[in-house]
């Protein structure tokens, strides 16, 4: 049970003084510019709107909305998450480039909300993917929205928050409950733990009984690397 | 000498008569008989040629001299085509021996003599007797293949040819009522006063188009695709490649020593070009490589008609350059066809089958379409360069009209080559497609080592024509030699 | 002058095209921002996005041409500069020219072409497709107008166009010369910068930002740097061969800057134009203007 | 006798004829034949004082034929295009060596009439090119499409029928040519190129005219002008692989030498600018600009309607000649020049083009853009040689092709031609839309699973590609080495002569340095590359990681957009092709059936005597009256 509490924040270990002024310039235009996806489910996307345009203006906190996951930092889900749209989250979210952050908006992200009885709504979106801030209320209004994108903001200056990094370490956890859900043949086109390695964040939580299930049924993802070989088993007809 | 130039004549007329006869007694004589005559004939010739011939000579027959006697008269061209004839009526020679074809046999030599006669003779009536003597042997040669189209084809040409001779006949009357002579050096005198009139005209019109009939002249012309269609392919060769230009030779004489008047050359033009726009496009259609052949000599011959029709002999040299190429190319041609007759979709990937008929169909193709340096393209550049020459619209319309042409022949002749080396058709079996083989792929090899010899010796061969053109040209020449009594006016 | 001399005008061209870039990307939001009563990004927004963008951790790239493409895309640009006079530097302009100039402006878009194809997204294929359209639109209008002012100076040496204009003051500018060709040209321009109306080939709702649909990271934060240089290329462009260039950079700046305020205040007005009706807008009025002030150029 | 350096090389040219008719069944015979292009070059360049100062230098074969007095020789405008013929020959033969022929070979084509064919067209073309008279010309001209024929025609099937095709058109442009001679014949008294300039100058404007368009529309057909272009596009397409990139490269260009050589050399562009179109402003000079620039537009909107990579390239190819053409025709220095240049850069690039889609129809089996894709990181060297060539043919810096056309426009900005010069970038235009889709339907977008294991193709392709790639690019960034030849081909065909620099053309107008061009580019992308790399390390993922709305790809489905590549486009002008050259030529074809159908009826009629009487009365009646 991974909560972002338990999660040391691993600080840069650099001595160098110029580095660590870089490093904050970097954090700080970080937090200054931040690129929404907003997965409107539910009801609470309507509250967007208002935050956005000439009411509260988001654009001068440097915050604009973005259409694909590649070019996003904010996974915003604004509201119940069914079964089939967590599927959907994940495979975004996994596609998103780190440093990325997760907001829920709305009680139905924090425990499912009127959604409870609902058989076919994933109540508690931390249990498959690490969400940096909840945003209760049924809606929050936008100044809640505002108010929790500032903290936000605050929270990545200071470097905090890190629990993207997270998802990577202990990515069996989450695997495993994504495959109680979806069950064991669940995959998503990303590969996440050649990741892992890539950023090193490989550790002890990474792998585990679900990623070695993953691995069994797993069809090949590596990228084509391009090939420069003349031999060929025979040409085409 | 002068007699073994009668002799050339005499012998296949005699040999055709006697052939029958013979091979009652025996069948080897009969066999050899008409071939021996007709070497004998090719080595007179040869022989007259090396003997140094520069000067024409004319040969007075039973010791009359002309006006009065009849002579045959002897100038490089006339000798050049008595030579193509007797070589040819060796070629073509039907080398089998049974009943039938010892008719075949005679008939040919009866051929060859008339034809020989043709090349020779210098006297309008023995031309006439001659053309008669021709025509009745082809009758007889048309039909003998013996199918029912044959005969058709045979009695529609014997219909058309012997109202030619009737309108022949009359134009000679004509001419006799206005000169009394049928000696052409005499006409040839008289001419300037008694016949450029009307009726000297009208004299001419009636032999050209009698004459026509077999000179394959426009509109006289409608027996050419079914005979050849159907008669044996030798005949058919024959007929394109001599018989068409012997009747040519004589209407050129005429044109040339009696009536060069710009009427006569502006009729035969304009026939000529209908003859060219109707043979080159219907052949464009022709499904069958025979009929294909027919029409593409209709167009052939209407352009040697429109290089006829070059004032005062511009086109002596294109006339003779054209007929002696079509001579060749025709003959080859039809030695091919004789094996792919038929429908031309039959021959579908027949190169794989026999690859040396292939090459030697483009080979001639290219050569009629006038490719360069094969001696087509010669013929047809001095024909061009002439009718540029002109002023009066309708050669410069002879010139569009014979590109033109040219083009659509190009386009059917090689739609038959892209036929031969396409891929065969899966229904047809490879054993249905038909291979050129024996004696006519052969004798077709002989005419396309011929093309090439031409084409390698151009430079000589060109020179030679012009002499010959030059020599045929001269009038008075004709004159003097035929009487040398008589020198210049009339008596 | 110098070899050092050329150098430096060579660093210093790019350098300032950028700077002055991102702060034509910061006008231009905050003209969209004032147009809906907004208050707009903060001054350095722009340098905040380019910054993140490069710092990002994941850099998802789909394979070197995916790399090399937006090495293109920047670089030709970075290119394209050093064609471009400016007051006091003339970098190596008089060595290409203005037909030079505007073909290695089309180098970024065929480098983006091709990074955005190994992508293998169709939304960028199709992106790209309707950009490449969308230039063969804007394009025709835009020879035209070229064709007019070279001929007119009888150059197709910018300094010398430039020169020519400066000559008498404000007579003898190509707007007050060639009224005709100068509204043709804005147009064209404003076409070319693929803003509203003419953004069919981004259509965010549509097919995801098209070209951009893979670019996360430095990739995306390649083509925002891109976009600064575009902005200032198509406007420094426009203020060579119209406005008379700069004598000072004060004016120069000036102009460059109304001149890009005129189609940004235009262009949040509007919806996005269809492609074919972008192709008909473009063929119609810029190219029949531009045909009449080429006429009145020849007269 | 003494052989000139001409004799050997049109000796060299024979040899090679032979060797590939006779031992050209042996799979050696490919590398033989390519050797011996290269002893031609050599022999070739042994003439390069021609290309470079200029000067004949004549055979001593001479020829007299019924009066008329045959000759052959070279100069400068002769070597150039022999320079081109040959190099793309070696480098087409090359290429087919090895790989490439066995596996034709095993497709059941016939290498040793491809060998024969090739070399037979090399022979001819060089024939054609020493041609010293008109008669010579013609010729040659001949020889050269009957060659050509049988180069196309050798594929059989739909490569025959469009030979059969192109013979037709080939046919017409011969007569029309072989027509237009006797007219000059009449008018000059011989063929000789003195004579005929002699008796051109006092040639009455009718006249001039009709031989103009006799001419123009002969060489037309082989340069596949407007209206005689729809031969050439599937002719050259359907011929085996290295066959079309070397006909690509060269062939049609023959009709270009021509024009060089009767128009512009003995006509004179003066001459012909003296000629005016009756009721219009224009003259011929303008007419065969506007000839020219549709012969750009329309074949380069047609290409990017194809869906076959040699269907598209070869539509190019008609296209890029107008460019030449047009170069031509205006004929100022600039123009000269660049019309010159483009034949010499545009040899290039359609050769590399051409090669590098064989290649890939070698390893994938075909050349379908709908059929194929991602293939850039399977083939990158074939990506990166199509990738030089299309900079190439869009005329993009930094590639060769840019230089020539920036010539042209010039041309036409300096004497005042802004339609010519709005038609030329819309061509430019055209080229960029359709060579990128060209570029992306083959390498670009999503690999497909059936080629998860296509490899690069083998060397004995491989260096053929590069070596032209490096030409593209080496002549791109110095243009002032062909620009030397081309220099000495402007004074032999009389047309003014740009000063040039090794980095392209000094002018007071605006002058061209690729030097520096290219360098500030490459500068930039360092630069570019620099601020790339210094950011964060890439991550490479699958092509099917990818975005699709939330949706999960897998391999089986296609996520690739190919078809109908510029649909926005299409919805305006799609309806602006009407094929109307096509009706045409469809619509002449069923007039001669036609009228060949009412001539067998008239044969087939059995009344025949019935037509003789008539006849006979007519003329008679005619006679009498």
């Amino acid at each position: 049970m991974g909560s972002i509490k338990q999660i040391p924040v691993v600080e840069a270990k650099r001595t160098n003084p110029l580095a660590r002024v870089f490093d904050d310039l970097v954090r700080f235009c970080r937090s200054r510019s931040l690129f929404i996806l907003h997965y409107c489910t539910g009801c609470g996307a309507i509250e967007l709107p208002p935050a956005m345009t000439s009411r509260f203006d988001m654009e001068r906190l440097g915050i604009q909305p973005m259409v694909s996951p590649r070019q996003a930092d904010i996974l915003l889900i604004t509201g119940y998450v069914s079964i089939k749209t967590l599927k959907r989250v994940i495979l975004t979210y996994e596609q998103m480039g780190s440093p990325k952050y997760v907001i829920g908006i709305c009680s139905c992200t924090v425990n499912g909300g009127m959604y409870w009885q609902s058989y076919a709504t994933a109540k508690k979106l931390d249990e498959y993917m690490p969400v940096d801030l909840y945003i209760a209320g049924c809606m929050p209004r936008p100044e809640a929205v505002i108010a929790g994108l500032q903290q936000l903001m605050d929270k990545i200056h200071s470097g905090e928050a890190s629990s993207w990094e997270d998802y990577y370490r202990n990515y069996d956890y989450y695997l495993g409950n994504q495959q109680k859900l979806f069950g064991e043949d669940w995959q998503t086109p990303t590969d996440v733990i050649s990741e892992a390695k890539h950023y090193d964040l490989l550790s002890e939580g990474t792998l585990g009984d679900h990623t070695r299930l993953l691995e069994q049924h797993q069809k090949p993802l590596e990228a084509l690397e391009m090939r420069l070989g003349h031999e060929q088993e025979e040409p085409a007809k | 000498m002068s007699t073994n130039l009668v002799l050339i004549i005499a012998l296949p007329l005699l040999g055709a008569f006697l052939l029958p006869v013979l091979m009652r007694s025996s069948m080897a004589i009969a066999l050899w008989s008409g071939p021996a005559i007709l070497i004998y004939g090719c080595w007179i010739i040869a022989d007259l040629w090396l003997s140094g011939f520069a000067q024409p000579l004319s040969v007075a027959i039973g010791g009359f001299a002309p006006p009065l006697g009849i002579n045959l008269y002897v100038d490089s061209l006339a000798l050049l085509f008595a030579f193509a004839v007797q070589l040819l009526g060796l070629v073509f020679w039907p080398f089998t021996l049974d009943q039938e074809s010892a008719r075949r046999q005679s008939l040919m030599l009866l051929l060859v003599a008339a034809s020989t006669g043709l090349a020779l003779s210098g006297d309008l009536f023995n031309l006439y007797v001659f053309y008669e003597l021709a025509a009745v042997a082809t009758f007889g040669l048309a039909s003998a293949s013996g199918s029912g189209a044959a005969y058709v084809a045979t009695l529609r040409y014997l219909i058309l040819s012997g109202i030619g001779s009737v309108l022949t006949l009359f134009g000679i009357a004509l001419i006799y009522s206005q000169t009394g002579t049928l000696n052409l050096a005499h006409l040839a005198q008289l001419a300037p006063e008694q016949l450029h009139n009307s009726l000297g005209l009208t004299a001419f019109l009636a032999i050209l188009i009698g004459i026509g009939v077999k000179a394959e002249l426009f509109p006289v012309n409608t027996w050419v695709p079914e005979i050849y269609a159907t008669a044996s392919t030798r005949l058919s060769a024959f007929l394109a490649g001599l018989l068409s230009k012997l009747a040519l030779l004589i209407i050129l004489r005429l044109l040339l020593l009696i009536f060069h008047q710009p009427e006569a050359a502006q009729v035969i033009l304009i026939l000529g070009i209908l003859g060219v726009i109707s043979g080159e496009l219907a052949a464009w259609r022709a499904r069958e490589m025979k009929r294909m052949l027919a029409f593409s000599s209709i167009g052939q011959l209407g352009m040697i008609f429109i290089a006829m029709a070059l004032p005062d002999g511009k086109g002596m040299l294109a006339v003779l350059a054209l007929s002696l190429h079509h001579l060749i190319i025709k003959s080859g041609l039809f030695m091919l066809a004789e094996d792919w007759g038929g429908a031309l979709e039959r021959l579908r990937g027949s190169a794989k089958a026999s690859p040396l008929g292939a090459v030697l169909f483009v080979l001639f193709s290219l050569s009629l379409v006038g490719m360069p340096p094969l001696p087509g393209f010669w013929a047809k550049f001095v024909l061009i360069t002439e009718l540029a020459a002109q002023v009066e619209p309708l050669y410069l319309l002879g010139l569009a009209v014979f590109l033109l042409a040219t083009v659509v022949e190009a386009s059917y002749l090689f739609r038959v080559a892209a036929t031969l080396y396409g891929s065969p058709a899966q229904d047809t079996l490879s054993e249905e497609i038909p291979k050129t083989k024996g004696l006519s792929l052969l004798t077709a090899s002989l005419f396309g080592a011929g093309v090439i010899a031409v084409a390698l010796l151009i430079a000589p061969v060109g020179d030679g024509l012009q002499a010959i053109a030059a020599q045929a040209l001269d009038v008075d020449l004709y004159i003097t030699t035929v009487s040398p009594a008589v020198s210049g006016g009339s008596q | 002058m110098s070899a050092t001399e050329l150098l430096i005008e060579l660093i210093l061209m790019p350098l300032v095209a950028f700077v002055v870039g991102m702060m034509m990307v910061l006008m231009m939001r905050r003209i969209a921002a004032k147009l809906q009563r907004r208050i707009g990004p903060p001054f350095f927004q722009p340098l905040y996005d380019i910054v993140k963008l490069h710092s990002k951790k994941t850099q998802v790239s789909h394979g070197l041409i995916h790399d090399i493409g937006i090495v293109m895309a920047m670089g030709g640009y970075i290119a394209a500069e050093t064609l471009l006079p400016v007051p006091g530097m003339n970098g190596i302009a008089e060595k290409g020219g203005i037909i030079t100039l505007l073909y290695l402006m089309m180098i970024p878009s065929l480098g983006l072409a091709l990074g955005v194809g190994q992508c293998a997204n169709p939304n960028g294929s199709i992106g790209i497709a309707r950009a490449l359209t969308a230039m063969l639109a804007y394009d025709i209008p835009l020879v035209i107008v070229v064709f007019g002012v070279a001929y007119a100076a009888g150059t197709t040496n910018l300094i010398d166009i430039i020169a020519v204009q400066q000559a008498g003051g404000f007579e003898t500018w190509g707007a007050t010369q060639m009224p005709l060709l100068a509204i043709a040209g804005l147009i064209a321009m404003h076409a070319s910068l693929g803003k509203q109306p003419f953004e069919i080939y981004i259509a965010p709702a549509e097919i995801a930002t098209g070209p951009m649909v893979e670019m996360g990271g430095k990739y995306l934060g390649g083509l925002f740097v891109m976009q600064c240089f575009q902005l200032y290329t198509t406007s420094v462009l426009y203020v060579c061969l119209f406005l008379g260039g700069g004598t000072n950079w004060f004016d120069f700046l000036l102009k460059s800057f109304l001149v890009l305020a005129i189609p940004m205040s235009i262009a949040y007005l509007f919806p996005r134009y269809r492609t074919e009706d972008l192709l008909r807008l473009m063929w119609k009025w810029p190219v029949m203007l531009g045909l009449i002030g080429v006429a009145f150029v020849f007269v | 006798m003494m052989l000139t350096l001409l004799d050997e090389l049109l000796l060299f040219s024979g040899a090679t004829l032979l060797v590939a008719l006779f031992i050209g069944r042996g799979l050696a015979a490919g590398w033989m034949v390519t050797i011996l292009y290269g002893g031609q070059l050599l022999a070739l360049l042994k003439m390069a004082v021609l290309g470079y100062e200029g000067g004949t230098i004549a055979s001593s074969l001479t020829l007299e034929v019924m009066g008329q007095a045959l000759s052959w020789r070279f100069d400068a405008l002769s070597w150039f295009f022999a320079l081109i013929t040959i190099g793309s020959a070696l480098l087409s033969s090359w290429f087919s060596c090895g790989a490439w022929e066995r596996s034709y070979i095993r497709q059941g084509g016939n290498i040793w009439l491809f060998h024969t064919a090739m070399a037979l067209n090399v022979f001819t073309m060089l024939i054609l090119l020493a041609s010293g008279d008109l008669l010579s010309l013609f010729i040659g001209w001949e020889l050269v499409s009957w060659a050509g024929f049988l180069l196309m025609a050798l594929a059989g099937g739909v490569a025959a029928r469009a030979a059969m095709r192109y013979i037709t058109y080939a046919m017409a442009g011969g007569m029309a040519i072989f027509g237009g001679l006797a007219l000059i014949y009449t008018a000059s008294g011989s063929l000789q190129l003195e004579a005929v300039t002699t008796a051109v100058e006092q040639m009455s404007g009718a006249k001039l005219w009709l031989l103009v368009i006799l001419f123009g529309g002969g060489f037309g057909v082989k340069m596949g002008l407007m209206p005689f272009h729809l031969w050439q596009a599937p002719a050259y397409a359907e011929t085996p692989g290295p066959g079309s990139a070397f006909l690509g490269a060269i062939s049609s260009r023959m009709g270009l030498f021509a024009i060089l050589l009767v128009l512009v050399k003995l006509f004179g562009i003066v001459k012909i600018e003296s000629l005016k179109v009756p009721f219009t402003l224009i003259d011929a000079r303008d007419l065969l600009a506007w000839i020219a620039v549709f012969t750009i537009i329309l074949p380069t909107f047609t290409a990017m309607k194809q869906n076959d990579a040699r269907h598209l390239l070869a539509w190019h190819g008609i296209g890029q000649g107008g460019y030449m053409l047009l170069g031509v025709v205006v004929a100022d220095a600039m123009g000269g020049a660049g019309g010159l240049l483009h034949v010499f850069n545009h040899a290039t690039y359609q050769a590399a083009l051409f090669m590098a889609v064989t290649a890939v129809i070698y390893r994938t089996g075909t050349s379908d853009l709908n059929k194929l894709g991602g293939l850039v990181v399977r083939m990158p060297l074939s990506f990166v040689v199509l990738l030089i060539g299309i900079i190439g043919l869009a005329g993009l810096p930094p590639m060769n092709g840019f230089v020539s056309k920036w010539l042209v426009y010039r041309s036409l900005l300096n004497q005042g031609m802004p339609l010519l010069f709005l038609a030329a970038v819309i061509g430019t235009l055209g080229t960029i839309l359709s060579v990128y889709k060209l570029i992306h339907n083959i390498f670009l977008g999503q690999l497909r699973v059936e080629h998860e294991h296509v490899s690069e193709a083998p060397w004995s392709m491989m260096i053929p590609m590069l070596i032209l790639s490096a030409i593209i690019f080496i002549t791109g960034l110095m243009p002032g080495i062909p620009l030397e030849w081309i220099a000495s081909v402007l004074q032999t065909v009389g047309l003014p002569v740009p000063d040039y620099t090794l980095g392209g053309v000094e002018s007071s107008s605006g002058s061209l340095d690729m030097i520096w061009v290219i360098g500030v580019l490459f500068a930039g992308f360092g630069v570019g590359a620099l601020v790339f790399y210094s950011a964060g390390r890439s991550k490479r993922v699958h092509q099917l990681d990818n975005y699709a709305g939330g949706h999960f790809l897998s391999a089986d489905v296609r996520y690739q957009y190919s078809d109908n590549f510029y649909a926005g486009l299409m919805h305006l002008i799609g309806g602006w092709y009407r094929g109307s050259f096509l009706w045409l030529e469809r619509g002449i074809t069923s007039l001669v059936e036609f009228l060949s159908l009412g001539m067998q009826g008239l044969y087939r009629r059995a009344n025949a005597e019935f037509y003789l009487l008539t006849t006979a009365l007519f003329v008679i009646a005619w006679v009498v009256i």
